[in-house]
């Protein structure tokens, strides 16, 4: 269980994370929703600790006390997370990056030779879950965005965390590709007894996955049940709770300011 | 450091490329190793300061020095000179003034207010003598014309072919094989005044080697008369020189208003 | 206009921004022009004077003379020997000096503060003065020249690894730390796969830089072509002068291309 | 009009892209969809001659003869391209990148000053169009992932584009944004005429928006023509197509591979 | 095992390039060992021996002695100038050679290699040579001085800016071609502003390294800084030594900082 206590975030001014409490139960499949800008990211970063706290404390169950390096890096090995800008090394192959996620498991003197070969071979068969077997030995800035981003997921995978916290997996997904993605993650979860966090756009998909569904907005978090729960005038609200959208409806046209065509 | 070891450690000065050097001084080995029954390295150096450190931490046993880097050295460390080349009979040598001749110098006193060369800082005949020369006629650095330092003496002899210089001081016996060479015109640079005669390079060694050996490298110096080995150094024999020899460098010093302990 | 309104501290922040800019580049052009003004560079007639000495200079320089090439052989052996190992022990050593002093891998600023100092003051002693200080220590020979070599090295190179870590992109950083990494590991699979390449960089310029490095050489009696380069020049014979100089690019060049090629192979 | 003429695309040996020949008419919203990896990034790159091809030839009325680089260049000017990794210079402000897209009007002298300030206001309106205004001296790499998507687009904006080529423009965006997003990008190709190409991977949007949608599926087109041509049947297939998805379904449990799982 | 026989190509494959980096690795460890090896470095007798000279001569150099500071204060301005503007004419020429020695930015691979070779020739060119070139052609003073460093150090900073214009992003160049920009433009507008950092670091570094060869410039009569720490080694002040080391370390110092300010500012 992760429990949050008012924790909030600030970047310089921009609080991008209004004080919240609220805890993260073990096998429970989180969806976060929230339009662009509403706070997402910077949550889930919270949830393993990537992100220093202006305010508040987090406690997970199975690390008691405080939070020393030893167990922030154990707490971070057991919770995987699926970045949404990939966050993979351009120029290491796909097996590397997803071989990363077995470091955490080894001593430092260990890994600076090869891993063995069950754990390559995990490695491998987390590439061919995502369904990009074919490109494990490509270098990663020759993949499609898509295929960069289920690198990513793969990397979790081979992680075997205990919690996976994932930001907008499936956005660079083609819709069957996404679903399956998202079963796929999904399905691991429940097998597994995994808990998870996800960050969605696709209303759908939420609806259809999410064990519970968090809403956020503007660094608030405005909605907090269960899926059936979340009405179409709610999932309206929480996409139109933002102050610069009203700029959108007027018109598509662009002020006529005259510009010069040619230099 | 060892009063006596089995290999004496050699220094010399280039005049050309270390390989030739070392060649053309094949003789003065053999002969040292035989007639002291010790293994003799030579070593060539580009840099008085190393070898003078080199000395004092006993890194070597006999070094060539200039004159002045050797009334330097032997202030700081336990050093004394026992044998200098000797050329027509002497063990002596000059240095020389030299101007352009189109600078409309012909005697010292002409050169107030005009820019002259000068070698390496702590060289004796081309920085020493010549501005005691000037001094001696009351011309100051600074003061009464402006001093350059160029390195070498070769370099000396082309700044003032060149003009950029309009005199400048150098060893009389370098100026000549210059001028030989060809490389310095007659037509373009003339000397203008010789220095008193001062007391040859001397060699030396290390004064906390075993008094025998000492004695038995001072007798092999002064009893070398093979033209082989003396040809290298342009001489006909090598004559002895003790430190009181080099008391007129020391004395240069006063006339410069050069504290030379400090110097 | 509203419109106009709503733009106009945006418009604003941007021309204070370009204005300030503007005043530094001014400042900056100044400066500059001052020091070259004090150096004489304005001094067109003395420049144009100059330029028939530094043609015949060059001319002298024509046709290079190979013949002691055979002469050549034994110093070029030397030089490569000692700049290869001067080079890999500075390279070895920066390493480490590199991640304490690189703004984001530092443990705590204040070790990044001396080690950067550390880095600066190992730079600003002379190869000259480290040469004479080996010597001293250890005799002449290969040996000072390499300790000379390596020490002067590990300032810059240090700079230079140190600098290429600060400019790494953070992002697959951040996923190493992510996967609960020890700092270590961070380091040497979050950071070191980017770095890679601009290290091997770096080490190889600095490598060309050591093979050049003659005057430590000469100074301490280790020899190696660059002392065969300033003894043809100390004697004038600057034909003999541009075909060592050719033979140092060559070399220069061949292990540059070696070196690439390997890079390419292992990556 | 764009007219494609047997085009096709190679990365050393895989084939991105096989042999296709179609037209884009002008003022016309085509949608591309296709599975991750099928190739749509790499087809749109081809509209406006970014990537070399291995086979074929592309007209564009307006533009006779041979591509040589002046043509080049206002071909680009005159066809924005959105990026599917948003390709900012994360250093530089919202607004320093959307200003970007105003270059290819100027001469290479001119863009070294400051823009005109019609041209900068037209770069703000740009971004208040996307909802971004408050962020525009905002370095973008303190933007979220859906407000650096957004950047993007303005940048194409501000560059009033003949075509505009975009590369999962709404991906990272929640669905109310991807949809306002979507709806000002055709409302504005509607009003100027621009013809737009755009690759989505939600088949609602791409059917609410779409006058004609092509498929694309391993580097074939497999579907080509209007909305209510695309049958339920006809998606899923565009979906399954692949080669490497067949492992998706079997199971969402990782194989029972022994991994230690600490150190 | 079926599963085993799919993932057995990967892992052949992984072997082998890890095979191959070992082979690699093994290689470049014996050549540099024998290189070490020939340079004495594994004589740890010698290497013990030295220390203690290593501490005394370190020790002749405290405490530092400022008495003469008077005396340095034009040198220090001289050396300030002369490279200064040494630097700032060797950043100017290097940006366009830069560009044509880019691979990413060379209009033509032959382009790239001619311009690699220029600078590669330009770096084989001691400092020192450089010096003697440029006194016999305009005389002495700090004018040989600047153009000496100016030459020399064009070798080395165009060389590590194409470098960091090769490591560059290429996505928003992409976005720049795509958006209709010249080729001029797009380097000016897509790739500077990405490096622009990397070249004023480099910038930076070469200033401080120019600084500092105003040894090399005191040999050959540009004067400066430098000479003074050569006259005081000649004559073996070595207190005065460390103190102008202290001095120059000081100078570089406070001008980094004041870079660093500068750079803070105009971001
Ligand atoms: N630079 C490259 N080098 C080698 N292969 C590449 C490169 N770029 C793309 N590919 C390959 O070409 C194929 C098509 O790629 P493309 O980027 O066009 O796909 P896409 O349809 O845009 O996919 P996505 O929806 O995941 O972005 C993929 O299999 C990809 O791996
Ligand atoms: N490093 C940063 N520095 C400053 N501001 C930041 C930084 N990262 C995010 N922000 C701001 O914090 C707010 C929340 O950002 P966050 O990334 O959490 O949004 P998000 O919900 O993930 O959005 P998206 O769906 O677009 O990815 C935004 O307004 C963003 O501009
Ligand atoms: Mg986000
Ligand atoms: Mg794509």
């Amino acid at each position: 269980m992760i429990q949050l206590e008012n924790i909030s975030v600030k970047y310089g001014k921009t609080v991008a994370l209004h004080p919240v409490s609220l805890d993260i139960k073990d096998s429970q499949f989180t969806v976060l929703l929230g339009s662009s800008g509403a706070g997402k990211s910077t949550f889930l970063r919270c949830l393993n600790l990537m992100n220093p706290l202006e305010s508040g404390n987090i406690r997970v169950s199975g690390f008691e006390g405080s939070w020393e390096k030893r167990a922030l890096q154990i707490l971070r090995r057991e919770t995987g997370m699926i970045f949404q800008q990939h966050q993979l090394i351009e120029r290491q192959t796909a097996l590397q990056n997803v071989l990363m996620g077995r470091l955490g498991y080894h001593s430092f003197f260990r890994t600076l030779f090869p891993l063995s070969k069950a754990e390559q071979e995990l490695g491998l068969q987390c590439l061919k879950r995502v369904g990009l077997l074919d490109k494990a030995l490509c270098r990663v800035d020759e993949l499609s965005g898509g295929q960069q981003q289920r690198v990513g997921i793969a990397r979790v995978l081979a992680q075997k965390p205990k919690t996976i916290l994932a930001d907008e997996p499936v956005a660079s997904l083609d819709p069957a590709t996404a679903d399956k993605v998202l079963n796929l993650i999904h399905t691991i979860c429940k097998e597994d007894g995994i808990s998870a966090v996800v960050s969605l756009h696709q209303v759908d998909l939420a609806k259809k996955y999410g064990d519970r569904i968090i809403g956020l907005a503007a660094g608030r978090v405005v909605f907090d049940g269960q899926p059936d729960e979340l009405s179409e005038r709610q999932v309206e609200a929480l996409y139109q709770n933002r102050l610069v959208d009203s700029e959108f409806a007027r018109s598509g046209q662009l002020m006529n300011i005259p510009v010069p065509f040619v230099s | 450091a060892n009063p006596d070891p089995s290999t004496l450690k050699v220094a010399l000065l280039p005049d050309e490329n270390a390989a030739t050097i070392i060649k053309k001084n094949k003789a003065l080995q053999d002969y040292l190793e035989k007639k002291l029954g010790k293994k003799v390295q030579l070593i060539v150096t580009t840099d008085y300061s190393s070898m003078i450190e080199a000395m004092r931490h006993g890194r070597l046993d006999l070094a060539y020095f200039g004159p002045l880097s050797y009334v330097l050295a032997r202030q700081k460390s336990d050093i004394e000179p026992f044998a200098a080349v000797k050329q027509k009979g002497k063990t002596t040598y000059q240095a020389v003034l030299i101007a352009n001749t189109s600078s409309g110098i012909n005697k010292i006193g002409d050169i107030a207010g005009k820019n002259v060369a000068f070698g390496d800082k702590a060289s004796t005949s081309s920085h020493l003598i010549p501005k005691s020369m000037l001094a001696e006629k009351n011309l100051y650095a600074g003061k009464n014309y402006k001093e350059h330092f160029v390195g070498a003496h070769d370099a000396v002899a082309m700044s003032v072919q060149n003009g950029h210089a309009q005199a400048g001081g150098l060893s009389k016996p370098i100026y000549e094989t210059l001028v030989q060479r060809g490389m310095i015109k007659p037509q373009k640079v003339k000397v203008i005044a010789t220095s008193k005669p001062f007391p040859q390079y001397p060699w030396t060694m290390r004064s906390d080697l075993n008094p025998q050996l000492k004695q038995k490298i001072r007798t092999a110096f002064l009893e070398i008369n093979d033209p082989a080995v003396l040809k290298p150094f342009k001489a006909e024999g090598f004559g002895a020189v003790t430190d009181k020899d080099y008391n007129v460098v020391r004395n240069l010093g006063s006339l410069l208003k050069l504290d030379l302990s400090k110097f | 206009m509203s419109l106009s309104a709503e733009f106009s501290p945006f418009l604003r922040a941007r021309r204070l921004a370009w204005n300030k800019a503007l005043v530094t580049i001014v400042i900056l052009a100044v400066v500059v022009a001052g020091c070259c003004y004090y150096a004489g560079l304005f001094d067109v007639e003395r420049l144009t004077e100059g330029f028939p000495s530094l043609v015949s200079l060059i001319g002298e320089m024509f046709p290079p003379d190979f013949e002691q090439w055979k002469s050549w052989v034994k110093p070029l052996v030397d030089t490569l020997a000692m700049s290869v190992g001067g080079t890999a022990i500075a390279v070895i050593v920066s390493i480490p000096l590199a991640v304490l002093a690189a703004r984001n891998t530092s443990p705590h600023p204040l070790v990044f503060y001396v080690f950067r100092g550390l880095l600066n003051g190992l730079r600003s002693i002379p190869e000259l003065i480290m040469g004479i200080v080996f010597v001293a220590a250890v005799g002449f020979g290969a040996l000072p020249g390499v300790l000379a070599l390596a020490f002067h090295s590990i300032g810059m190179v240090a700079k230079f690894f140190a600098e290429s870590i600060e400019h790494v992109d953070p992002a697959p950083v951040e996923a190493a730390r992510a996967s609960g990494c020890s700092s270590l590991q961070v380091i040497v699979h979050g950071i070191f796969p980017q770095v890679f390449s601009q290290m091997a960089d770096t080490a190889i310029y600095r490598w060309e830089y050591n093979f050049r490095a003659s005057t430590v050489m000469g100074m301490v009696g280790a020899g190696g072509i660059g002392f065969e380069l300033i003894g043809s020049l100390r004697i004038m014979q600057y034909q003999e002068v541009s075909a060592i100089l050719i033979v140092i690019l060559a070399m220069v060049t061949l292990v540059d291309a070696f070196s690439s090629y390997l890079r390419k192979k292992t990556q």
